[in-house]
């Protein structure tokens, strides 16, 4: 009995693992997201100061 | 990440027949008569298998219209197949043992169907780890497409000759097959069930992962589009 | 036999990097382009586009075999020549060995004499019977000068062909780009080299096509200010 | 049909110029295999394996791992002076080119093997004219499917970093249901029986291999 329930836990523990990939993956995303807006606020302040 | 309808659906569909599923492999399939209970890991054992072909044969129609219309958007998809084929050997690969200790006595057999699990984990992990060595984005696609193509050439050969091989050396006494006693309806009942839910569940996770590529190649375009900006001023 | 290349926004990206921009250009028959521009401009990009080497990211490469386009990359292939400073050669081989393959994969049918002929057309005929790699650097640059110019191309393609060069190289160098309807797209930094040989220019700076003049609208000073203008620019960025 | 049949004996003929001139691949792979050897006889003997039955085996293990090396050498001495960029560039086509460098090392591997056997006899008081026939075609065979993917996978791995050892990584795997069958045949033929149904497997893996590889091979010709 302690076998099947091994077995079914095993199962479990390897899709999460490719599901906690995915998730570090989607950090991943946001922190590029991040950098991006960070990158386009500080050319609008530039492009900003330069019409003024 | 908007979860559109067919999301949705495909999720629901995949819960349900993951509870069937284990209702049916945990209760109502009768016990075999010679291994008892730890026969019900053959249920999802061997229904892990089915959708690990069928990831791997996709990485192959993937790779193949990949290098026919090099449309990125295929390789990303090859690419999740590929993975989540390997998600599923790797279950093949550690059910196996458990499920044969107790039927087998011994953690590890060259049984046929277990070697050729292992080879198959052993390509596609080459498939997905060439990617990262590849340093030339531009050409990643195009090679691990190849290689996608010919590992998938190979499946079936690995299957034929390690089964040549098994009728030609037949194993000792195993204690009981896993064909063994008479496949009640409701086994095969289980069986079926295990097999869609797992397949249910590769559709899910490679719509998750395609999805994510997308995402991933979208913020590139949009880098690289922000880097010309930035030249501008 | 005439060869000429069309090429419309053509770009290519290495992940973020930005190697060539938007370019757009033609190469007629009788055209020696200078392509010259500071380091990492993107000149051998577009060159090793244009030689069938790589597939632009996007944009669109065209060229025509006498006039007609043409798709079979194959058939161009027959008529362009690379080359740079890797001679291409195999260093197990003799000089003329090495030829000799090159012959029948271009499927010239040249017999032994023409390929020594055309040895010595570039003074190595009396090395023939040399292994390649015992050769020097001058001596295998001026092999690999034969195996260019071994299938009669209608192009040649040029990558720095003269570094590593002494002065008697160069000058067989010289007199086989000068030689009549010859014609090539060379990458240099030998401004000097680049200005006397060619008769159209273009000048590239981070990844685009800034300039391209014909010689007789652009004389030899105003020529050294464009090339170092686009090298001022390199330093900056 | 004449342009390619001139390019196949161009290449062909090429590759064994230059092999008999270095001999460093014949070299390295022979030397390495009889080494192989002794190790294997060793290893059989502490744990007590029946070494004369091994003889198959390590005569398979010594192609496999020669053969590799040398896939490896000869994609190697290709790249020097960037040869490779000159086969891009020529109008030949990219399959039949395949087909001469499957054959090319498919030759070397082969002769190798020639060398090796009277070794194997030795070793392993083996009688290898039992059935020379269905050996020698079993030996080709599988030298067959093992250097139809060995060649296609040493371009993939050439694009990567740490291409050395990413090439036996990739390759070996694709190369197993290969050495099942040329094991398992070469041991039938010692014994003296017919293999054939593995013969027929190889004949299938060798045929779905090459054609794998001839419409493949174009693809990898870009840099």
């Amino acid at each position: 009995m302690s076998y099947l329930v091994a077995a079914y836990s095993v199962v479990w523990v390897v899709v999460s693992i490719y599901i906690f990939t995915l998730i570090r993956r989607n950090r991943d995303l946001d922190k590029t997201v991040e950098t991006l807006e960070a990158r386009i606020a500080r050319l609008e302040s530039e492009g900003l100061d330069r019409t003024e | 990440m908007k979860l559109s309808i067919k999301d949705l659906l495909i999720f629901t569909l995949l819960t349900v027949t993951m509870e069937l599923a284990l209702i049916w492999a945990l209760q109502i399939a009768p016990p075999d008569r010679m291994q008892g209970d730890v026969q019900r890991i053959f249920y999802f054992h061997l229904g892990s298998i089915w959708p690990g072909f069928l990831a791997f044969f996709y990485v192959m129609y993937g790779s193949a219209r990949y290098l026919a219309g090099r449309d990125l958007h295929w390789d990303r998809k090859s690419l999740a197949s590929g993975e989540i084929g390997l998600v599923f050997c790797t279950i093949v690969l550690t059910t196996g043992p458990i499920w044969a200790k107790p039927t087998w006595g011994v953690w590890w057999s060259w049984d046929a169907r277990l070697t050729s699990t292992v080879v198959l984990w052993l390509i596609f992990l080459g498939y997905i780890n060439l990617r990262h060595y590849i340093d030339d984005e531009s050409k990643r696609p195009r090679i691990s497409a190849i290689l996608g193509i010919v590992g998938a050439c190979v499946v079936p050969f690995v299957y034929m000759s390690t089964r040549l091989f098994e009728t030609q050396h037949p194993k000792p006494v195993i204690m009981g097959d896993e064909d063994s006693g008479i496949k009640d309806p409701n086994m095969t009942i289980a069986l079926v069930l295990a097999m869609a839910a797992f397949t249910l569940l590769y559709i899910c996770l490679w719509r998750i992962a395609v999805t994510q590529f997308q995402a991933r190649d979208r913020l590139d375009k949009l880098k690289t589009r922000l880097s010309l900006l930035e030249d501008e001023y | 036999m005439t060869l000429s290349i069309q090429f419309h926004q053509l770009t290519k990206q290495f992940g973020e990097t930005i190697a060539l921009w938007r370019a757009e250009e033609q190469f007629h028959p009788g055209d020696r382009i200078s392509l010259l521009g500071h380091n990492g401009a993107g000149k051998s990009t577009l060159l090793h586009i244009l030689a069938t080497l790589t597939k632009p990211t996007s944009g669109t490469v065209t060229w025509h075999l006498d006039g007609e386009a043409c798709s079979d990359v194959r058939r161009v292939r027959a008529r362009l020549s690379f080359l740079s400073h890797e001679p291409m050669l195999y260093p197990d081989l003799t000089a003329l060995e090495n030829l000799q393959f090159i012959n029948r994969l271009y499927r010239r049918g040249l017999s032994d004499s023409e390929l020594v002929g055309l040895l010595d057309q570039v003074g190595m005929a009396i090395h023939k019977d040399r292994l390649f790699r015992t050769c020097s650097r001058g001596m295998q640059q001026r092999i690999s000068l034969a195996r260019a110019l071994l299938p009669e191309p209608e192009m040649l393609l040029l990558d720095e062909p003269f570094s590593g060069l002494d002065g008697e190289g160069v000058a067989r160098m010289k007199d086989v780009f000068t030689r009549a309807h010859t014609c090539w797209l060379m990458v240099t930094h030998h401004l000097q080299h680049g200005y006397e040989l060619a008769n159209r220019f273009w000048i590239m700076n981070r990844g685009r096509l800034v300039h391209s003049l014909h010689k007789s609208d652009l004389s030899y000073e105003a020529y050294l200010k464009l090339c170092q203008g686009s090298k001022m620019e390199a330093r900056n960025s | 049909m004449s342009p390619v049949v001139s390019v196949f004996s161009a290449m062909l003929h090429k590759d064994l110029r230059r092999e008999l001139r270095s001999r460093e691949i014949f070299i390295s792979s022979f030397l390495f295999s009889i080494i192989l050897l002794t190790v294997i006889y060793f290893a059989s003997t502490s744990s007590g394996v029946k070494y004369e039955l091994m003889g198959a085996g390590a005569l398979w293990l010594c192609i496999t791992f020669s053969g590799t090396i040398g896939l490896n050498r000869t994609h190697q001495s290709e790249m020097v002076n960037n040869c490779y960029r000159g086969l891009i560039l020529s109008p030949a086509d990219g399959g039949w080119l395949y087909l001469a460098k499957v054959c090319s090392n498919w030759l070397l591997l082969s002769a190798m093997e020639v060398l090796l056997l009277p070794l194997i006899a030795l070793f392993f008081h083996v009688d290898l004219l039992q059935s020379p026939g269905w050996l020698a075609l079993s030996l080709l065979l599988g030298t067959g499917g093992f250097v139809a993917v060995g060649t296609l996978v040493v371009v993939i791995t050439a694009n990567t970093r740490m291409k050395d050892v990413l090439f036996p990584v990739v390759q070996l795997p694709l190369v197993v249901p290969a050495l099942i069958a040329g094991v398992n045949s070469t041991e039938v033929a010692l014994r003296g029986q017919s293999p054939w149904n593995w013969i027929q497997f190889l004949l299938a893996l060798n045929v779905v291999f090459l054609s794998v590889g001839f419409l493949l091979y174009e693809f990898l010709l870009e840099e």
